[in-house]
């Protein structure tokens, strides 16, 4: 094995692992405020990924332009859903919100094969099909602006989370919630206005990395166990924890799949976290 | 009057549950398929209940013990010959090892809440992954049984019989979810799953009961997937060790009412004839219309009713109690 | 009240049942105990006592085996059981209440007590000690309620029951009254007292004064993670290092 | 829009067939299964095999219905297996015991007819599988396609062709995707290709569910392979294209099937770029292609389109056809509508070259069934992809386009 094909492989898996890390800290957020453990996160994604298909299928709006809109589409999505459906169902404790997302998968799932049918799907984009080549590096341009794009936004939620009122109020709540209310944070206010923002990004997400994907309805699941087991290796509500945790999936990922064939490829992330989970169970960087 | 009225309210449920399940012995053919199929969900059901609803600890990975059951059973049938109803005590008793090695695994130390599930979600895909790449189980192809016709082999000219074993297993797994219940067994693990500090507080072995409980449903859901590789005569990863089907046992159970005895038996009894029903009506219209309407009939009960439809039920019915107290206290 | 403080006085005279030796808990840099040490005689009914943050609970869970302990022994009936699981400690008879309440909401008055006398009994002896407890704690009438709907009051009876019912030589208390009201405080002391006749002895953490100076034959303070003084309930009231600490917070003696 | 006319329309039909099927049928009548996916992973294909069952099935009836059976007209019973063997089994039972149905158009995938077969090997009805590439074990089951074993062989069979047209292969690497399909086609493939003294590097197993191939044509090219056989499905095969052509990895012979190298909707999904880069020089195994010189592929490309003009006539359409054309002629040959007898007519089924009744390319010569329920006389074709268009270069007898070969003038 060539040093090249290495490197090569170790910059594809970095890439793929920055977008895991930002699926898995919208993840992160939606668990931390309300304890929800998402089953269908990876299945708001790919509505999000349907949802840049029909935009440019109708308007023929460029998915990275049709990016806002779907942040913002999804965070109201996101937001009425808790108010509606998720808040109520949590109140009755976190299994029957884990169980209701488990419900969800099959809404979305078959609501995608119904509108848009079961074939695979891509959507152009400006950036299809172009390479930024360094010798001797080739990275395809749809792949490097979404992993570029992914550090980007998470940089922005950990300022938003650290720096503002907002951030403040959800990391009170995060910690301690009854402690929270007592200080008079509106906590349900709060944690709807999180969920929308976790939800929002899972649309932003969806639209920036539709390029590098092809689309079936039932691919969300296999995001949603890549969120999760990024989410756990990382230390729950650990942002730093999570980039590491990406970059660690991604590159372990792409570099069993170079080196031993693509179903020890596939196996390696769960074996990390079976691992993770029984030698380090608070994650790389959580806190206890 | 108390001793009777316990009494009654035990056996009601067992009266109608014997009813609806016996009905499709008086009717076609068509009909035993479905009611076959309902039974082993019912059967399952039952099985993940005991660790996943009267435990409370959210186990995805039942799929490894379906596998356990039906690969075992399977390839003892092929290789040695060994029949079935010999070949399904060992692959229960494998998933029971297995399961009690994952409780062992997740649980010696307190990890935080549902890393259970996330542990038995990686070994159930570790697990589907492995099992689609072994040559000897078939890989991804499967095996198909050879068909021996004989019934001491586990096969059957008619689909009734079929239905009456998996009957019968269903009424065995009832009868000891409903004993574990109320038994220490059973109220341990309900202590554990209510508060798991309290528990320790009041002498509980945690850990012992968790394993305990695990080992009781890997093997109660090995029996499960021993039937259903027998039923169907072929074993294949998918439908045997893939998360789909332990996803589908879950909704199940939680819409009947997960923790409950009665619940497991009522969540498939109702929505697998409705799901089948569904897709004969509407399945063949636009794809995925079905389980659209059936996800979203889920995520409503989940919705409006958490504790599930057994949940629901008992709350009408003590309002109800309630409302002719009122009434009776009024008449006074 | 005087009645109960006679009858006490003779109680403190058995052997030691639980001795607690130079005990300290740390959790990262700060030290929540910092080598106590404590002896509670068989049938004594011991306050601990001090201010918010003073280690009381800490302490508490160090003994009862659900906090780890950075150093130091304890004993309990001559036995060591630092290091040895909650649910083998209780085995061992020597059980505890929980400060925050701790039931289990879905199990029945019934199925709570039952379950906690399982620890030493067949589920048929727990069956009928569920229902000798129940009266004891006067939840006879309420046995086939779910917890979740129980008063506080009667949650509060329960978490005793639910002590009591592992037939324990010692329980810990961890300030049971909180949030009761004066009456319904008045009936889970009288509950206590009746116990220590039956031979229970207790540790008590209780920050309601008035509470702890009629039940306890003997008072520790506690105070930043430290033993301040240990000694009958007159004589620690009047400590002008018990009033220092306490005047922290604007505590009034009663 | 659109999208909703069509639910509310469907649901209407749904509600008149509904209606219609407690109607009493006529004696003569025949009860025909069809168990296709209509939904999970196979829906879109199921739904487009559908379509074409149901055109043929049209026309006969349209026609006078089955001759030898006074007229009869065959009655469809269309079942969903939901792409799933377990469901495939249990819509199985039910068409036989509770529909009576007299033969089975179905199922669709090799682990849907392994559930399928010990089916109808008990209730004595005859299906048959689409796209399945098992050998059938029992006499109830029958196959139009080639099996997975023919495919690996036709794999070094097409390397033979290659090298005997002036392509220099000493070594090849396989990539395969890691399922029932995918595993005997890249065994016997290696097998074979061993047998004919070419060196096998490697066979490396993808996980059909994978997000990216870089890791795996990267690891192709550190074995620098003379040729490439990739083993792959529609998505994967579009990621693997993508990977190529971002690699700038396009230099060794690439053979490839099926969907993943020979779908008829794989230009449009990679774009013109990726696909003028990547497909133009490959060798797409398939089991069908629009080119085919067959008169009754013209025949059914035709009215396919005329029933059906918003729709993409594919090859899952021309199984359908296929497969409904045997057993009309099954039926004919039988002349009742026994289930024994009409599956005992269909595995009896001869056809000289060029019979009407013939439209898939995978069946150019005289065809009959074998012993073991495979169809005698298959080969596997070869395409290469032209600005979008797809055309047949292997075997010769069939081909409508000459190969372009890497390295060979």
């Amino acid at each position: 094995m060539s040093g090249e094909v290495l490197l090569q492989a170790t910059v594809q898996g970095l890439q793929m692992g920055a977008i895991y890390a930002l699926i898995a800290l919208s993840m992160t957020l939606i668990f931390s405020v309300g304890g929800l453990l998402n089953f269908a996160h990876g299945d708001f994604m790919a509505l999000a990924m349907y949802g840049a298909l029909a935009l440019y299928q109708s308007f023929s709006l460029d998915a990275y332009a049709a990016a806002p809109l779907l942040f913002f589409g999804f965070f109201l999505l996101g937001f009425l859903m808790f108010r509606r459906l998720v808040q109520p169902v949590l109140a009755a404790g976190v299994l029957a919100g884990a169980q209701l997302t488990l419900g969800l998968v099959f809404v979305q799932e078959n609501f995608l094969l119904m509108v848009f049918g079961g074939d695979y799907l891509s959507v152009p984009t400006v950036l299809s099909n172009k390479n930024l080549v360094v010798p001797p590096l080739i990275m395809p341009w749809p792949l490097l602006v979404g992993s570029l794009l992914a550090v980007v936004l998470a940089a922005i939620l950990y300022v938003v989370l650290m720096r503002t009122d907002f951030g403040r109020q959800v990391r009170a709540i995060t910690q301690n919630s009854d402690a929270a209310a007592l200080m008079g944070i509106r906590i349900d206010r709060i944690q709807a206005i999180a969920f929308g923002i976790g939800i929002g990004l899972l649309g932003l997400t969806g639209a920036i990395i539709v390029a590098q994907f092809t689309l079936t309805p039932a691919m969300g699941l296999d995001f949603t166990l890549i969120a999760l087991i990024v989410m756990v290796i990382g230390g729950l509500g650990s942002f730093a924890g999570s980039m590491i945790a990406g970059a660690i999936i991604g590159v372990s990922e792409s570099l069993g799949s170079l080196l031993y064939g693509g179903t020890v490829g596939a196996m390696i992330p769960y074996a990390i976290l079976v691992l993770v989970l029984l030698f380090r169970p608070h994650g790389l960087m959580g806190e206890h | 009057m108390r001793e009777t009225r316990l009494r009654s309210s035990a056996v009601l449920p067992w009266i109608a549950f014997l009813a609806v399940a016996l009905a499709p012995l008086m009717m076609s053919s068509g009909w035993t398929n479905m009611a076959i199929l309902t039974l082993l969900f019912v059967h399952l059901c039952i099985a993940w209940n005991l660790v996943g609803g009267i435990a409370g600890q959210f186990c995805i990975g039942h799929s490894l013990f379906l596998a356990a059951g039906a690969y075992t059973s399977t390839l003892l049938s092929i290789h040695l010959g060994i029949s079935p109803w010999i070949g399904m005590f060992a692959g229960a008793a494998l998933a029971a090892v297995i399961g009690v090695f994952i409780a062992w695994l997740s649980f010696r130390y307190e990890l935080p809440p549902l890393s259970f599930a996330l542990v038995t979600i990686a070994l159930a895909m570790l697990g589907f992954l492995a099992i689609s790449s072994i040559d000897f189980l078939g890989a991804s192809r499967g095996l198909t049984l050879p068909v021996r016709g004989t019934p001491a082999m586990y096969q059957f000219r008619s689909d009734t019989t079929y239905y009456v074993v998996i009957l019968i297993q269903v009424i065995i797994a009832l009868a000891l979810s409903m004993w574990l219940y109320h038994t220490k067994i059973g109220l341990y693990l309900r202590a554990v799953r209510d508060n798991e500090r309290a528990a320790h507080a009041i002498g509980v072995p945690v850990l012992k009961y968790k394993m305990l409980a695990m080992a009781i449903s890997a093997a109660l859901t090995a029996f499960g997937g021993t039937f259903y590789a027998q039923y169907l005569q072929y074993v294949e990863p998918h439908t045997f060790a893939g998360i789909n089907i332990v996803i589908q046992i879950i909704l199940l159970t939680v819409v009947g009412g997960s923790g409950t005895v009665w619940g497991p038996v009522v969540g498939p009894l109702l929505l697998v004839p409705a799901g089948e029903w569904l897709r004969h009506s509407l399945g063949g219209s636009l794809p995925g219309v079905h389980l659209l309407i059936f996800g979203v009939l889920l995520v409503v009960v989940i919705r409006f009713a958490p504790d599930g439809l057994i949940g629901a039920f008992g709350r009408a019915r003590q309002a109800w109690r309630f409302r002719r107290g009122v009434a009776e206290a009024a008449t006074q | 009240m005087s009645e109960s403080n006679a009858s006490s006085s003779e109680a403190g005279d058995g052997e030691i049942l639980l001795s607690a030796v130079d005990i300290s808990v740390q959790f990262g840099g700060l030290k929540a105990v910092d080598h106590v040490s404590l002896d509670v005689r068989r049938g004594e009914i011991v306050g601990l006592i001090g201010p918010n943050g003073a280690g009381k609970t800490t302490f508490f869970q160090a003994i009862s085996g659900f906090v780890r302990r950075t150093s130091g022994e304890v004993r309990f009936r001559g036995e060591r059981i630092d290091g040895v699981a909650p649910e083998e400690i209780c085995r061992r008879g020597l059980t505890r209440t929980f400060q925050i309440m701790e039931v289990f909401p879905s199990l029945t008055v019934r199925e709570t007590l039952t379950a906690a006398a399982l620890v030493r009994l067949s589920m048929a002896e727990a069956r009928k000690v569920a229902i000798s407890i129940a009266e004891l704690v006067r939840l006879d009438g309420k046995l086939d309620l779910t917890c979740r709907h129980l008063t506080l009051p009667d949650q509060k009876a329960l978490e005793i029951g639910k002590a009591m019912a592992t037939q324990p030589q010692m329980i810990l208390l961890d300030e049971v009254m909180a949030g009761l009201r004066p009456a319904e405080t008045q009936d889970v002391v009288r509950m206590i007292q009746n116990l220590r006749d039956r031979g229970v002895t207790f540790l008590v953490v209780e920050h309601n004064m008035d509470v702890i100076m009629s039940l306890s034959d003997r008072i520790v303070v506690m105070g930043t993670g430290r033993k301040i003084i240990e000694g009958a309930p007159e004589d620690v009231v009047r400590d002008p290092k018990v009033i220092e600490i306490y005047l922290g917070e604007e505590f009034e003696l009663a | 829009m659109s999208r909703l006319s069509r639910l509310a329309a469907v649901g209407a039909l749904a509600l008149v067939t509904g209606v219609m099927s407690v109607a009493p049928s006529f004696a003569k009548d025949i009860k025909i299964g069809v168990l296709m996916p209509r939904t999970g992973r196979y829906a879109e294909t199921g739904l487009s095999v559908v379509r074409g069952i149901e055109m043929v099935v049209k026309n006969t009836n349209d026609a006078g219905g089955i001759k030898s059976l006074g007229g009869g007209k065959i009655n469809l019973v269309i079942a969903d297996n939901g792409s799933d063997p377990t469901k495939t089994s249990l819509e199985a039972r039910r068409l036989m015991s509770e529909e009576k149905v007299s033969f089975i158009l179905g199922p669709y995938s090799t682990p849907e007819a392994q559930a399928f077969m010990p089916v109808a090997d008990r209730y004595q009805v005859g299906g048959v599988g689409l796209q399945t590439t098992l050998i059938p074990t029992t006499p109830y089951f029958s196959t139009i396609s080639i099996s997975a074993e023919g495919f690996g062989k036709a794999y070094a069979d097409a390397v033979k062709w290659l090298i005997s047209k002036g392509a220099k292969i000493n070594t090849v690497a396989i990539t395969y995707a890691n399922n029932d399909y995918g595993q005997v086609v890249s065994k016997t493939a290696a097998a074979a290709l061993a047998a004919q003294g070419i060196k096998v590097l490697e066979s490396i197993p993808v996980e059909p569910s994978v997000k990216d191939m870089t890791p795996i044509v990267l690891r192709v090219k550190s074995l620098a392979p003379d040729a490439v056989i990739s083993v792959v499905y529609f998505q994967d095969g579009v990621l693997l294209h993508k990977a190529r052509f971002n690699l700038g990895y396009t230099s060794p012979i690439w053979l490839g099937g099926s969907a993943g190298f020979s779908d008829d909707k794989l230009w449009g999904t990679l774009g013109k770029e990726v696909a003028e880069k990547t497909l133009t020089s490959s060798f797409g195994l398939a089991f069908y292609s629009a080119d085919g010189k067959l008169p009754g592929l013209k025949d059914a490309l035709q009215k396919g389109s005329a029933a059906y003009p918003d729709k993409v006539i594919d090859q899952s359409f021309m199984f359908g056809v296929q497969a409904a054309r045997f057993l009309v002629q099954a039926l004919e040959n039988a002349g009742t509508d026994d289930p024994v007898k009409v599956n005992a007519a269909f595995r009896g089924l001869k056809f000289k070259a060029g019979d009407p009744a013939i439209v898939l390319p995978i069946i150019p010569g005289d065809v009959h069934y074998a012993e073991d329920g495979t169809l005698a006389g298959t080969s596997a074709i070869f395409v290469q992809w032209k600005d979008g268009v797809k055309h047949t270069v292997y075997p010769e007898a069939v081909a409508s386009a000459k190969p372009i070969i890497e390295g060979v003038k």
